[in-house]
């Protein structure tokens, strides 16, 4: 049983990685907050499958706040999106 | 339990000198701005009397006060305690925070208006900061909670660089906090190692059971190359002459005669309590070589300064260079008389450093300026100031009867008796160069006024009482006689 | 089988870290510095430090996050520095890291058999504090001198925050934090967002005595929560001067102060709790810390004053 | 377990020099801070690292260590606010030429 919850917990280690790349790469905003997102759901997923797999209950609790914290960070996307609280208005380039 | 209970009365007045500005930096906050000052003071002077009970209690038993807190046993819990070198300093830095607070009292910082309050309240805050994070790292014997102190160290001394607002003063301060917060997280990873290797940061247990291997090699390396970059000694030095110059003057004196000290302590901690004894004696050798390139280079820089306060600034970087020739003079017969003199090189430093920065804040008001080449006739508008200077200037020479005469007198002997002429040379080199900026000042400033000469402002009496106060004690401490001190050895560990 | 996660997890840490330090403009480096504080979180649940998983993903990955992105967004304007140095100081920099990182690895791994530690110290000492939870126990009595230096360094650093308002807006208000395209999601959720947010943070606060969690964890939620609501534009950042504002801030501290005085009548010195009472003081200082601690990190994330008090 | 212990070990030490590489190459404030914070980062998994090798004493991990991760996380969380607000109230300066008139004016009086 423990082997499956590692294993479950590999997989969602790769998705999240993809969704990762796509965190970085962007290319939009949307995507990257979409990514951000995931990246917090999956890593809830993965705090709740490790740690069920190496019996630490705790762990809900990592799984919950970086739910919530997903949330956050897109809105923090928005606070960090260029030019909206910029010392010089957004510049043309 | 036992050696709580023994010292329980004693010990209470650990606790009370960190605790004390502690509670005037929450008082300061809630307070209004202009009560700020008052605060301030009332609680600098309790801790100047706290820091002297503690020294009288530690002179009168000859033991070291050591205080449990919370009763818990180190490792697991932290122990403060008081030896009769860290008496010592916290005197010191009780006086000088003391007569900077007398000095940035009245209208120096701002106007007593509700407009200007912003200068008036952050000083106060964080001079008690600042005092707070000195006393830790005085007393307290755990590596991390050291490292709790360093920092709070840093953030209150970056503040009050960028205290004047100017972009050029914030530039300093950035770089400052960004090349201390270098120096911390090296201190730290070296720490990370030792907790690894040792499972404990207490100081008394890691002395006993230090081994000389690659972990604790490695981690004493990495956390003295930080405590260098804090101090400011050669070749880390670049961040110190443009913060500290940058600062209003009444900052200028903490940041070097205060601020720069803490980490060298540190150094004299992890070297004489942790450290094995074949890497003790390399990193001896590497922190004296580095000390002595920082009295030449930096004497050499102060020289060529145009403006004063650049000038001093770099002349505390040379005068710290002399701290670190303690190192390899201790191996031999002569420990005591080594120590005894970087002691009060340290000591005497503080004193006549904080003066002459004091000095040059009044000099800059008078004048209006600090540039060295146009200071003629500022004799004539200040003479208590400028008196303070040359006497401050006579002990950074190291000319008797100063304190600096005396340290550099005690070093220059243990060095020479021990065949270390390289050491004994720079301390004669460095004192040639002192004097020559010191009199290139004197020279200028004593010199008649030009005609039409008016001073920019009047300087109130008291803050140039106290320059010369600070100045005096410098030279005071000339008058100690000339032999090991016996107190810096109570309680000291790992010192032969 | 079982290091599978560890080694694809390290991988993207690693991955993460090496795109901060190379990423192309500095908004990308926060971005993956944002995702390496959501990946250490589970790094930290694999050492088993599950209060530490709380404290990065909370710090790292929220307040850290927010504070750099927002700096990045007033800093629009301003051109990137490019690294000055040639290819081969790089190359030469890059070499002595990696001997660097090889030496931190060999010291600190290459130790003895079995590892010296505090762990049965802590487990032995436990009964006489009375909290569950160890590292609770390690903040607030067996270190609770690091803990009470911890929060004046925070107000050290707000107050240095608080120092670069120019000279006639001390005091004021810091510059609005609502949002220039504050959409009609975003207003929703800054809306529905807080309450759970509010109930997680208590959660974390009241949990920490007996469970993993604890003031810091608990108090930057809260602060999270505040700040999403003045991002929505729901709310203004408060005037510094407000005397309420300046009490909640020393709050914490204070009882503090207060409650390890009183050891030296109470019990048995500074900082020590009386026997039997340990626990209901702890959670009584957690609760007055954590309220603090959100006032403090919020006001540290709105920044300066940067208008004229009223 | 412990080679569970020496993967993070490497992890941590990787983290060490990617962080002192950016610090030393960037020249850019903002930049040189995130890179400090990654040096943070691998610092606290050192600790870590040392407290979940106490396993072989037969606990979980050693709650020490992580206490003191905890209390440097938020040392590092104030130095970065610190930091940014003195690098966006110095860009503020350098482009806002009229900030710059008046302290230049006090210069003289209060060096």
């Amino acid at each position: 049983m423990v082997d499956f919850y590692f294993g479950a917990g590999a997989l969602v280690m790769i998705l999240t990685g993809l969704a990762l790349a796509r965190l970085l790469w962007g290319p939009g905003p949307a995507d990257r907050m979409m990514a951000a997102q995931l990246l917090g759901t999956g890593g809830g997923a993965i705090a709740l499958l490790i740690g069920t797999g190496s019996g630490v209950t705790a762990m809900v609790d990592v799984a919950l706040l970086l739910a919530l914290l997903a949330a956050f960070a897109a809105v923090a996307l928005c606070a960090g999106e260029p030019g909206s609280k910029g010392i010089h208005r957004e510049r043309i380039k | 339990m036992t050696a709580g209970a023994a010292t329980i009365d004693s010990g209470a007045l650990l606790v009370v000198s960190i605790m004390l500005p502690v509670t005037g930096m929450l008082a300061v906050i809630v307070s209004p701005a202009r009560r700020s000052e008052q605060v301030a003071l009332v609680i600098l002077a309790a801790s100047l009397l706290t820091a002297v009970a503690t020294a009288a209690e530690v002179l009168r038993t000859g033991e070291p006060i050591e205080y449990l807190l919370g009763n818990w046993r180190p490792p697991l819990g932290v122990a403060l305690r008081a030896d009769g070198l860290s008496v010592t300093l916290m005197v010191m830095a009780s006086i000088v925070l003391s007569c900077v607070g007398l000095y940035a009292s009245g209208s120096y910082l701002a106007p007593p208006d509700a407009h200007h309050s912003r200068s008036r309240t952050v000083f106060w805050t964080l001079l008690l900061g600042l005092s707070v994070a000195l006393n830790t790292a005085f007393l307290a014997q755990d590596l991390f909670t050291l490292f709790v102190a360093l920092e709070l160290l840093t953030f209150s001394a970056v503040a009050l660089v960028a205290l004047d607002g100017r972009p050029t003063s914030l530039e300093a301060a950035l770089r400052y906090l960004l090349l201390a917060l270098a120096g911390s997280v090296f201190y730290l990873v070296g720490t990370a190692v030792l907790y690894g290797a040792y499972g404990r940061l207490d100081l008394s247990g890691l002395r006993q059971i230090s081994r000389d291997d690659l972990a604790t090699t490695f981690a004493l390396s990495l956390m003295m190359t930080g405590l260098l970059v804090k101090t400011a000694l050669f070749p880390m030095h670049l961040w110190l002459p443009p913060a500290h110059a940058g600062a209003p003057a009444a900052a200028s004196a903490l940041l070097s005669a205060l601020v720069v000290k803490a980490p060298f302590f540190l150094i004299v901690l992890l070297w004489t309590g942790i450290a094995p004894r074949p890497f003790s004696v390399i990193a001896g050798q590497v922190l004296a070589i580095l000390g002595m390139a920082s009295i030449v280079f930096c004497s050499v820089m102060a020289l060529r300064q145009s403006r004063l306060k650049l000038m001093i600034a770099y002349s505390t970087v040379a005068q710290v260079g002399y701290l670190f020739l303690v190192f390899p003079l201790t191996i031999g017969g002569t420990a005591n008389l080594a120590w005894s003199g970087c002691v009060l090189q340290l000591v005497s430093h503080a004193f006549a450093k904080a003066s002459m920065f004091l000095a040059a804040g009044v000099i800059a008001e008078v004048m209006g300026h600090d540039r060295i080449s146009n200071l003629k006739g500022t004799f004539h508008a200040v003479p208590i100031t400028l008196t303070a200077f040359a006497l401050a200037g006579l002990s950074l020479i190291g000319l008797p009867i100063s304190g600096g005469f005396s340290a550099k007198y005690m070093l220059l002997t243990a060095a020479t008796e021990i065949g270390a002429w390289w050491i004994a040379g720079t301390i004669l080199v460095g004192g040639l160069l002192a004097a020559g900026y010191v009199f290139k000042v004197l020279g200028q400033a004593l010199a008649p006024p030009a005609e039409g000469f008016a001073a920019a402002r009047s300087i109130p009496l008291h803050r140039e009482l106290v320059v010369l106060v600070l100045a005096s004690a410098a030279i005071a401490m000339g008058f100690l006689p000339l032999d090991p001190l016996p107190f810096i050895t109570i309680g000291r560990m790992g010192l032969p | 089988m079982s290091m599978l996660p560890d080694l694809l997890l390290v991988m993207l840490v690693l991955g993460a870290a090496l795109w901060t330090v190379a990423a192309r403009d500095r908004r990308s480096s926060v971005i993956g510095f944002i995702a390496l504080g959501l990946l250490l979180a589970l790094v930290w649940m694999r050492l088993y430090a599950v209060d530490v998983a709380l404290t990065e993903a909370a710090v790292g990955g929220g307040a850290t996050g927010l504070l750099l992105l927002r700096a990045c967004a007033r800093l629009d304007s301003i051109d990137a520095g490019k690294p000055s140095a040639g290819r081969t100081l790089q190359l030469l920099i890059g070499f002595c890291c990696a001997a660097m990182g090889v030496g931190i690895a060999a010291a600190a791994l290459g130790g003895p058999d079995l590892p010296p530690t505090l762990a049965p110290a802590v487990a032995a000492n436990i009964d006489a504090v009375g909290l569950g939870n160890p590292v609770t126990v390690v903040l607030l009595a067996y270190r609770a001198i690091d803990t009470l230096l911890e929060k004046i360094v925070l107000i050290a650093a707000l107050v240095g925050v608080w120092s670069l308002a120019p000279d006639d807006v001390w005091g004021g208000p810091p510059a609005s934090l609502k949002l220039a395209k504050a959409s009609e999601p975003l207003t929703f959720l800054a809306q529905i967002l807080p309450p759970v947010g509010f109930v997680i943070g208590v959660y974390l606060i009241w949990n920490g005595a007996d469970e993993p969690g604890g003031t810091f964890q608990g108090g930057t939620v809260l602060a999270a929560m505040w700040l999403l609501v003045m991002l929505a534009g729901l709310a203004e950042p408060p005037e510094t001067r407000r005397a309420l504002l300046q009490y909640l801030v020393v709050f914490g501290p204070a009882v503090f102060l207060i409650s390890g005085f009183s050891g030296f009548w109470l019990a048995e010195g500074f900082l020590s709790y009386p026997t039997g009472f340990a626990k209901t003081m702890i959670v009584a200082l957690e609760v007055a810390l954590a309220l603090s601690i959100a006032v403090i990190v919020a006001m540290m994330l709105a920044g300066p004053s940067a208008r004229t008090p009223r | 377990m412990s080679d569970v212990t020496t993967l993070y070990g490497l992890c941590a030490s990787g983290l060490i020099a990617i962080g002192i590489y950016g610090f030393s190459l960037q020249s850019e404030p903002l930049r040189r801070i995130i890179s400090f914070n990654l040096i943070g980062t691998g610092v606290f998994l050192l600790f870590g690292v040392a407290a979940r090798r106490a396993a072989a004493a037969g606990f979980l991990a050693d709650p020490v260590p992580h206490a003191m991760v905890i209390t440097g996380i938020v040392v590092a969380f104030a130095a970065t606010a610190l930091t940014v607000a003195l690098i966006l109230r110095l860009a503020e300066l350098n482009t806002d030429p009229e900030e710059n008139i008046q302290p230049e004016a006090r210069d003289e009086k209060s060096a």
